[in-house]
C-alpha cells in the first residue's frame, strides 16, 4: 500500500473519530497532552529546558554572549532564535537547507517571545551602539510526536525564566538571573471538520483542515497568531479558540514559574 | 513592531481622529489593479496600493521541477514571495531571507485552501509575488495580485481572496496599516477572506490586542477585505472586456 | 510532440526567413522594436527605470549607500551590478544560485558601465580609504521576450541617469543628481545564417549561429563586447555590426537624455 | 592539543599521581546508557559520561535519499554527527562544520564494518548522534550511543561497538580524557573496538607518542573499551527487561 | 583596466617602441605546450605562455552528470576555468567565483563551436581548466591547452582553436598583453579562432577602441592565433610520436 | 558489465594477489612509488611544490598574508590547509561542496602538521592580538594514482620547507625563509587480507579491508593516525606499521631536505 493511500485512510480515520468528538489517543477536544519541564538539563548553556509534551521532546538551550547592537536599535541587546528539526527526531529529515516547516517554527516562536516583549529587550545593553548582549536561544526537536509549536514555546520560555546572564565569563559584571518581563505561551488547535481540537498530535496536524498558533500573555493580551496548513477558519472559530488559548496559557505559566 | 530601543514615536492619529495620511480608521489607502500585463506568464497582475507597488505571475499546472516534489494525487502550489534589493529604504541582500520563505509558505497554504488541486494531480502551479516597491502590507498586496493573476491564468479557484492587514494605532484598531503606523503602531494582524465563505485562509498577528480589540480587528479586516475583492473583480472584468475585443479579430 | 522536437522545428523556420530576409515579428534586418522608458518608477529607489523592448520588460533600480573603498582602490567608490531573472520573465526559471545567462548578464552590463567610465568613481569616495559610496544597480528581469542585455544596459543607464546622491539620508551634504560621465548603449547581434539581425527575439537567440553584444560610447568608441551562444563571426562581421551599433547607440543615447 | 599560544596551562597530574577530578590514570568517568529513549526513531539511546550527554537515534535499514547514492550489493551506513548551539562554552554555529563532517565519516565507515550490509541492497542505514553537552570524548560517546541504538533498532552486528579515548597528560598515558586534559594534554587517541575480534575500526591520533608510549595506550584502550561493553551490554538488558514485561500486555 | 583610482602608472613602452619585457607590438610571450601529461584523464595538456601556467583535462564523451542536463540530440559541452588559490599574488579564496562562471561559458560554447556534438548525443564532454600560474591572458593560455586535451582526447574536431588576447597600451595595439599591459592598459579584447574557417568562435573586450583601432586589433589577432597554431599542432606531433614508439611495445 | 560487478573482480583480483604476496603493479609490500619533488614549481606563490608519488600529481601553494590571530591564541599565526580534489585528477568528479573525502584529506593533512608543530606559530605573531601571519596551504590533486594523503602531505611539508616570509610585500619588514621546526611524513597503509600494503594504488584502496594513515617526526614520535575505510586492525597491525611509518618517514625526510 503506498505512503499516499495510508495517509489517506488515516486521515478519514482521525476525521471520521472527530465527528464523535473523539480523537486517537482518547483525549478530549481540549485537552492537552501532559506537560513536562527540566530546566538546568544542559550546564554548558547559560539556560535550558527540556520538554516533553506527551510523546513530544524539545530540548532549549540558552547562551548569551556579548555583540553589537544593530545600527537601527543602538540601546538594545539582540534576541535571535532558532529551532532545528535534527533528524533523530522523526524519519521525515533531508540533508540540506531548513525546510519551511523548521523556518516557519523558529519564527513564530521568535515572534511571540519578541511580540509579547517577554525579554525587556534594552535591559541587555551594554554600551549603546557599540556592545550589548546577544541572547540566543537554540532549540532541538528530538522527538515529533505532533504540535512542536507549543512545546518549542514551552521550551524556550522555560529556559529563558531561568536563565543566568553570565557577565564574569566575559568580565561584565557579575553574574544574574536574566529577567523575564512577560511569559508568553503558544496555544495550537488543528481544525477537524467542525471540532477545534487543542495540542494535535502529528496525525491530527497532517489530516487538519486548518491549524492556528495563539500566543497569549498573563494580561489576557493575544500576542501572536500564526495560521498554518492548508484550510480555514471562521472568526467565530478564531474569538473561540483565542479564550481557550487563555486558560491553557495560563495553566501553563504557572507549571513554569513554580518550576 | 520591531522598534526596540528606537528614539521618536510619531503621532499615529491626531485629536480628530486622521491617521498621518489623512485617512480614518476604517479607510484603505487607493488601490489599483490591472491583470495581465506580462506576455510570457501564464497569468499576470499588477497592484499598486498607496506606496507598494507588487507584480505577481502565475505558471501552471505544469510539470512538477524538482520532481520527487510530485504528488499522486493533486497539485502542488508553489509560492515564492521576494522583495527587490531597491524596494525598501536600506537596500536588501538580494534572495531569499527567512521571511521571505516564511511568507512564502503561509501564501501557498492560503492559495492551496481554494484551488481545486485535486483536479491537476502530478502538477505544480506555480505562483510568483515581486514586491517592486514595498510601504507595509506587502504579502497582503501580493495575495491580491496573486489572486487576480490565478483568475488571468484560468486556473479554477473556490473565490478569489481579498486580503488585508488591520493593525492597532494609538490604542485604536486602524485598517490597512502604512509603512510609519506598521513601525509604530501596536499590533499587526494581516488576513485573506474567501468571501464566498467568510473563511480566513491566512491570518497571523504580532502585537498586543485584548480580546475585544482581536474581535473589532477581525471585523474590520472581513470588511476591508470585501471591498478589495469588488476591485479584484473590477480588474478581472477590464481584463476579460479588452479579450473579448481581441478576441473577434483573432477568430476573423 | 516532444519539446526538442518543437524548437528543431521553430529553429528551421526562423533560419528560412531569415534567408529571405525576413524575420519572425516583420522586422527589418537593422531594426529595434520599439523602446519605452520610464523613469522615476520605483520612490525607494535612488534611480530606477522600467524599459519595455517590446514585449521585454525590465527594471533597474540605483541604490547609493555609503561603505569602505576597496584596499587597491582607496581614492574610488564602488559599483555593484546585479541582474536577476526573477521567476515572473519566463517559464523556464529554477531555484538555486543564479544560472550562468544570468552570471552573463550581470558582468557584460557592468563591464560595459565600467569600461565607458560611464560614472566617474572617484568622485564617489568620500574619505580615501575609509569611506565610499557603494553604487548598486539591481536589475530585475520581470518579462522575457528576447535580447535581454540591451534591455538591462538600457534599464540600467536610463536609472543612473536620473539618480539621486542622497547625501540627506545619510549626513553627507545635500542630495545632488549622480554624475553620469559617458552613456555607453548595448546593441545585441545574432547570426541566423548569412544575416546579421540587431535585437532578436527568443526564438531567434535560440536558433542562432552566434550572438555578439557591442557597446559604444557618444565619442565613436567601441567600449565592450561580448560573444555569446555556440557560433562563429569573422572579423569583418564584427566590424560590420560594430558599425551598426554605433548607429543605434546613439540614436538610444538621444531618447535617454530627453527623458 | 589546540592550545598554542596559551597561557597557563593547570596542572593535570598531582603528586599523588591523581587526575584534577582525582581519577586514577586508568579511570573511566562515570558512564550510564539508556536505551529505547525516544517513540519516532527505530532505535535510540542515550549517554551520559562524565559531563558529556549525548544521544543517538538509528533510523532504516529504509529507502535511500538522495536516491543515486543508492547501492545494489549493500547498505549504506550513513551517520551524521551534530553538535548544539549550547553544547559548548563557546556557542557553536548550527550546522556540520569540517570537523563534524570528518568524524560523520569515519564513524559511517566505523559501523559499516560490523554491520551485514550485504543482507540489506539498496537500503540506508542512518545513524544520527547529537551532542547536547560536551567536554571531551565526545565522538567516543556518540558511538557508544550508536551501537547501543542499533542494537534497540534491532539491526544485527557483528558485535556492540565500545570506544574511548586515550591520551597522555603530564607525560602519562591516561585514559578517558577530560575537557582540561584534551587541551592542555600531549596527545588525544580514540578508538572503537569489536571486542570479538580484539580489532579497531575506528582509530584516530593527534599529539606526540613515542613507541613504547602507543603501545601502551592502545593497550590501556583496549581494556577501557571492554569496560564500556559490559555497561553497553547492560543497558540493552535493561531495555529487553521493560519490553517483556510490555509484551504481555501488548499481546492480551 | 580596473585601475581606478591607482597611484602610478609604469611607462608600457619606451622611446624604441619596446614594451616592458622587451617585446615588440606584434611579439607573442614564449609559449610551451605538452600533451598528454596526466594518467587518469582522458586528454590532458600544459601550458607555458610567458608567466602562465595552466592545465587542462578532458573526460568523455561521458554520461551526463546530473541526468537531467542530458539532451537527446546532441553532447552538452561542459567547461569548468577554475583559478588555483595561489596562483595570483593576493591569495584567491577556492571556488568559482562570477568571474570564472562567466569565463566557464564563453569557453563551453566557444568549443562547442567545434566539436561534432551531434554525433554524441547523451553524454557530456567534460573539459577542465585548472589556472596554476596566472600573469594575464589565462582564458586564453585555458583554450590553447584545452584545445589541445580534446585532440588528446581523440575527440573529433574541426580544427583546433588557438586564441590569444590582444589589447592597447600606451596607444598602440599590442599582442598578448602581460599582466602589467593589462591593469594599466587602456583595452583587452582576447579572442579564439577557428582558423580553418577564419571566424572568431570566443570574442570579449574592454576598454577603449576606435573603429580604426578594433579593426587593426582584430587582424592582428588573427595572427597572434595563427603563430599559436602551429605551436599546438607541433606539440601534438610530439604527442603521437611519443606514442607511435610506445605502441610497438604494447603490441609486443 | 556493470560498474559494481567490474569492480567487485577487481577487488577479488587485487585479494588474491596479496594472498601470494604480490601487489597490482608489482611492488613488494613494503615498497612506496618512487618519489618527484620539485619545489619553486609556481612563482606567485610564497612557497610551492610539484609531487610525483608513482603517476599521482599534486601540487601544494603557500600564501602567507597578515590577518588577526584568533581570540583564545592572541600571541600566535594562523595556519590553514586545504585541499582540492580538482576535477582534472578523476573521472569521479561532482561539482558541489567538497565531498567527504576531500575534507577527510584536508583535515589530516592540516592535523599532522599541526600536531607535530612543524611551525612554531608564535614565531608568526605581528603584533599579539593585533596582527599575524595566516598560512594559507593549498593543495591541489592533479592526477589521482591512489595514497594522496601521503602525496599531498609531501607537497605540503615540501612546499612550507622551502617557502619564504613575504615581509617586503606587506611592509613587515625584510623577506626570509619560513621556518620549519619538524618535518612530519604520513605513511598510509591498506590491509588486503593479512597483508598492511604500503602506498596503495586506487584498486588497492577501493579493496582494502581498512586503511590507516600514520605520521612521525625526525625524533621518533608517533604525531598523528588516521583510521579511513570500512575495515578493522589489531593493535599489533597499528605497531608494525609505526615501525614501518617512520622508516619510510626518516628516507623522505632526507630527501626534501636534500631538495
Amino acid at each position: 500500500m503506498s505512503d499516499e493511500v495510508t495517509a489517506e485512510i488515516l486521515t478519514t480515520h482521525v476525521l471520521d473519530l472527530a465527528k464523535k468528538g473523539r480523537r486517537l489517543d482518547g483525549r478530549g477536544v481540549d485537552e492537552m497532552r501532559p506537560v513536562k519541564i527540566r530546566t538546568g538539563f544542559v550546564a554548558s548553556a547559560d539556560g535550558s529546558a527540556f520538554v516533553e509534551l506527551g510523546p513530544t521532546k524539545v530540548l532549549a538551550g540558552i547562551k548569551l554572549e556579548p555583540g553589537t547592537p544593530f545600527p537601527d536599535t543602538p540601546n538594545a541587546g539582540v534576541l535571535t532564535t532558532n529551532a532545528e528539526l535534527v533528524p533523530l527526531s522523526s524519519p521525515g529529515f533531508e540533508p540540506g537547507p531548513p525546510r519551511p516547516e523548521a523556518i516557519e517554527l523558529s519564527r513564530v516562536v521568535d515572534r511571540a517571545i519578541r511580540a509579547a516583549e517577554a525579554i525587556d529587550l534594552t535591559k541587555l545593553c551594554v554600551t549603546p551602539g557599540e556592545k550589548a548582549w546577544v541572547c540566543y536561544v537554540d532549540i532541538h526537536i528530538l522527538d515529533d510526536g505532533g504540535n512542536l509549536i507549543d512545546a518549542a514555546m514551552l521550551a524556550a520560555m522555560s529556559a529563558l525564566t531561568h536563565a543566568t546572564l553570565p557577565g564574569e565569563r566575559f568580565g561584565l559584571g557579575e553574574d544574574k538571573p536574566l529577567e523575564v518581563r512577560h511569559l508568553p505561551i503558544e496555544t495550537t488547535f488543528a481544525r477537524l471538520g467542525d471540532a477545534l481540537v487543542v495540542d494535535p498530535v502529528s496525525e491530527e496536524e497532517s489530516a487538519c483542515q486548518g491549524r492556528l498558533t495563539i500566543a497569549t500573555d498573563e494580561a489576557g493580551n493575544v500576542c501572536a497568531m500564526q495560521k498554518g496548513k492548508v484550510g480555514a477558519f471562521s472568526p467565530q472559530d478564531v474569538l473561540q479558540m483565542a479564550d481557550r488559548a487563555q486558560v491553557h496559557g495560563d495553566r501553563l505559566r504557572d507549571q513554569i514559574r513554580a518550576l | 513592531m520591531g522598534s526596540v530601543g528606537a528614539k521618536e514615536v510619531p503621532q499615529l492619529l491626531n485629536e480628530a481622529g486622521r491617521r498621518i495620511d489623512g485617512r480614518g480608521l476604517e479607510d484603505l489607502r487607493a488601490l489599483k489593479i490591472e491583470a495581465g500585463i506580462l506576455n510570457r506568464a501564464d497569468g499576470s497582475a499588477y497592484v499598486e496600493w498607496g506606496d507598494n507597488k507588487v507584480m505577481a505571475a502565475v505558471y501552471g499546472p505544469r510539470e512538477v521541477h524538482p520532481r520527487h516534489l510530485q504528488q499522486n494525487t493533486k497539485a502542488i502550489v508553489q509560492c515564492r514571495y521576494n522583495m527587490a534589493a531597491f524596494s525598501v529604504d536600506e537596500r536588501k541582500r538580494p534572495g531569499l531571507d527567512r521571511r521571505s520563505q516564511e511568507i512564502s509558505k503561509v501564501i501557498s497554504e492560503a492559495f492551496e485552501s481554494v484551488l481545486f488541486v485535486e483536479e491537476y494531480p502530478r502538477t505544480s502551479i506555480d505562483v510568483y509575488i515581486e514586491v517592486l516597491q514595498a510601504n507595509a502590507g506587502t504579502r497582503c498586496a501580493g495575495i491580491v495580485a496573486a489572486s487576480v493573476a490565478l483568475a488571468d491564468a484560468g486556473i479554477p479557484m473556490v473565490d478569489l481572496i481579498p486580503a488585508v492587514a488591520v493593525g492597532k494605532i494609538a490604542g485604536k484598531i486602524a485598517l490597512d496599516l502604512k509603512k510609519e503606523e506598521d513601525n509604530y503602531g501596536e499590533a499587526d494582524l494581516p488576513m485573506a477572506l474567501v468571501p464566498r465563505s467568510g473563511r480566513l485562509v491566512l491570518l497571523q498577528m504580532e502585537g498586543h490586542m485584548s480580546r475585544p480589540e482581536l474581535e473589532q480587528a477581525l471585523d474590520l479586516g472581513v470588511k476591508g477585505c470585501l471591498k478589495i475583492y469588488e476591485v479584484q473583480k473590477e480588474a478581472l472584468r477590464a481584463r476579460y472586456a479588452v479579450r473579448s475585443t481581441e478576441a473577434p479579430e483573432v477568430a476573423a
